[in-house]
């Protein structure tokens, strides 16, 4: 209880300081501006789309950060994803909210393990996923997880057969509560371990997962080919 | 891999149908590198200490319990336990020379052990990202967004090309329809007629026609339907005898006069 | 400023008084599960729905009570709709969920007309734009170029009926590229763009125009009552 009320005068605190009345009323009015483009929204908003309806000259980032601690105890929490921000409801009141929740299609641990490889190796192709899991891809697998929109062909591997490689998206990382791929759990841990550098057995050469568009040095662009008709077990070359 | 993984893709368990389970065999591995862990986990030891050795005997023995059973068993597990059959054949026998470029058996075993390594990592990350909260699941975003309203707004258009067009026709029209009111209308033989009668009771005397109708003619426009109407009317009133005309020769002006009595023949104008 | 702090100070009072700290406890997480509820739920919420997934002996109209103070002044607030509650944004913020879409619309050709004549011939009545169009003025011309805001009402010209002139506005000289009025061409120039054809009848003269706001001798300012319920074509006496 009194961490509660002392998080509380904390907060406080964020609303008062040496700033001048005119700061302080156009900091308020920011405060609340942010709060209402966040709140209505069901998708994450960027730091420079708030700015462009805010007055000028507001540091939109700290403003997002005073709302984060405001909300770090309530039922509704402001989070990072994607390097975009927006509320959700906080994680531990799950079970108040099961009728809200669409029950999602469940992975299968097939799928899921395949995800993590993609997520955690990215840029990666089939065989390599292949590889690690030990068996040969599920048809469908790859197939299932493009439909979730959580990953996406990056490019093709400049090797024999220009197999497809694979990485996440954005949709990724806002699903599962992520700001960037960096903050995958268990990346350092993975680091430290050396599985990220090992060059077991092979073609794993990638020290840290990452997804952003600029192809790797091994990674050709995709065609307008790819997307026309893309058959992501079928034409890979594999 | 092989590739030949048929049997592992067979489709959905009928537990759950729409989950995308691999279909599992051999009592709910996936695949010999999954066995391979399972049975490595049952050594209860760290992956780091595992006896490749003793790795391979438990699989060799299983895959034996399975034959023995007379199970089907798919390329995959064959394929592995034939490599773990000779990678035992090598790690008996005494540590010899290898050939060039040949892996020892130690680094064999080294290389199976950080697979298994690298398979359990995975599957403990899988864990921890299927853990994690997950929108729509566990933590929901707003459920009633409130959507941005389109506000239309009318952005009038026209350049200023248009609008001296505009005005430019608009005025154009304008001179025009001034034109056509001014305009003297034809004269009616009738109303020649007519006013020759009222104009000729004031002269006696030869005058020339052009005299009589000057008021009439105020533009060039109207002096040639004055001049054709009253030549005619004059005409007619000379065959009635109530005027007289005369002309001196083609084209030179003419000249009437008050008719002097009983209609002629109308012999007097040449014209 | 001291407003919005005592306010803020007032909604810290809710979280302290005089209860037990068990009573606190249990009313932070009923608090924040509301807060949950209300954030992720689709439709508004009403209190019997609440209070059956809170804790039992939660007094649920308090907890609504104590969140409406809380919003009050942020820019999300808790309100009642039809006996249920729901968060929306405050109501001054709604601008920020507004989107212009502009739709681009072509002046008519009667506009135009008017619009030139207007531009030409200013301060100009109803009466005389259409002395000069030749036709009746449509009702609704003089009152889309109004909206354009290229043209506006000047005063009244000193003559019976006391009919409004008109004259254009500075946004006219904007949208057109003009520096001032006088920079629209006079006959020749007209004519030599091939705007004017044929032989021009002397006596035909198009005006200098002028836009200044200084009142010609014969018109009389306008009145407060001519803004607050001005009908371009209805109370011009014509």
């Amino acid at each position: 209880m009194s961490d509660s009320d002392q998080e509380r005068h904390g907060q406080l605190r964020l609303f008062s300081g040496d700033r001048s009345p005119e700061d302080y009323e156009k900091w308020m009015r920011s405060v609340r501006a942010v709060e209402a483009m966040l709140f209505a929204s069901r998708e994450p908003i960027g730091a420079d789309e708030l700015t462009a309806r805010l007055e000028p000259g507001v540091d939109v980032g700290r403003i997002l950060a005073d709302l984060r601690t405001l909300y770090a105890s309530r039922g509704v929490n402001l989070v990072e994803v994607a390097g975009k921000w927006m509320f959700r409801t906080a994680p531990d009141l799950a079970y108040l909210l099961r009728q809200e929740a669409v029950e999602p299609k469940k992975l299968s641990r097939a799928a899921l393990e395949t995800l993590a490889i993609i997520a955690y190796h990215q840029p990666v192709t089939r065989a390599e996923i292949e590889e690690i899991r030990g068996v040969t891809a599920n048809k469908g697998t790859l197939d299932v997880l493009l439909e979730t929109g959580w990953i996406r062909m990056r490019g093709r591997r400049r090797t024999p057969g220009r197999p497809l490689t694979y990485g996440t998206t954005e949709a990724f990382l806002v699903h599962f509560g992520l700001d960037a791929i960096s903050d995958l759990p268990g990346v350092e841990d993975l680091k430290g371990a050396g599985f990220l550098e090992g060059a077991i057995p092979s073609g794993f050469t990638i020290p840290v997962p990452r997804d952003d568009d600029a192809l790797m040095a091994d990674e050709d662009p995709l065609t307008e080919l790819d997307f026309q008709d893309y058959s992501p077990l079928g034409d890979d070359g594999e | 891999m092989d590739g030949d993984g048929g049997d592992w893709e067979a489709g959905p368990t009928t537990a759950a149908p729409d989950q995308l389970a691999f279909v599992v065999d051999l009592d709910g591995f996936e695949g010999p590198l999954d066995l391979l862990l399972t049975l490595a986990r049952a050594q209860k030891v760290d992956l780091a200490k595992l006896s490749i050795l003793a790795l391979a005997n438990q699989y060799l023995a299983f895959i034996e319990h399975l034959r023995d059973k007379r199970l089907e068993l798919a390329a995959d597990y064959l394929v592995m336990a034939a490599w773990l059959a000779y990678l035992k054949s090598r790690l008996m026998l005494p540590a010899r020379e290898t050939e060039e470029g040949e892996p020892s058996a130690e680094e064999l075993a080294g290389l199976l052990a950080e697979r298994l390594k690298r398979l359990e990592a995975i599957r403990r990350l899988s864990a921890a990202l299927a853990d994690r909260p997950r929108l729509g699941r566990e933590v929901m975003a707003r459920g009633a967004p409130e959507q941005t309203r389109i506000v239309q707004r009318t952005a009038w258009e026209a350049s200023l090309y248009d609008l001296l067009e505009a005005y430019g026709s608009q005025r154009q029209r304008d001179m025009v329809r001034v034109h056509f009111v001014r305009r003297r209308p034809v004269w009616a033989l009738a109303d020649a007629r007519d006013i020759l009668e009222r104009l000729i009771g004031h002269v006696a005397d030869w005058a020339p026609i052009d005299v009589f109708l000057v008021r009439y003619m105020t533009g060039p426009e109207s002096r040639a339907t004055v001049r054709a109407s009253a030549l005619a009317a004059a005409l007619e009133l000379a065959r009635d005898g109530r005027l007289e005309l005369r002309q001196s020769e083609p084209f030179a002006p003419i000249y009437m006069r008050k008719g002097q009595g009983a209609p002629t023949d109308g012999a007097e104008d040449d014209t």
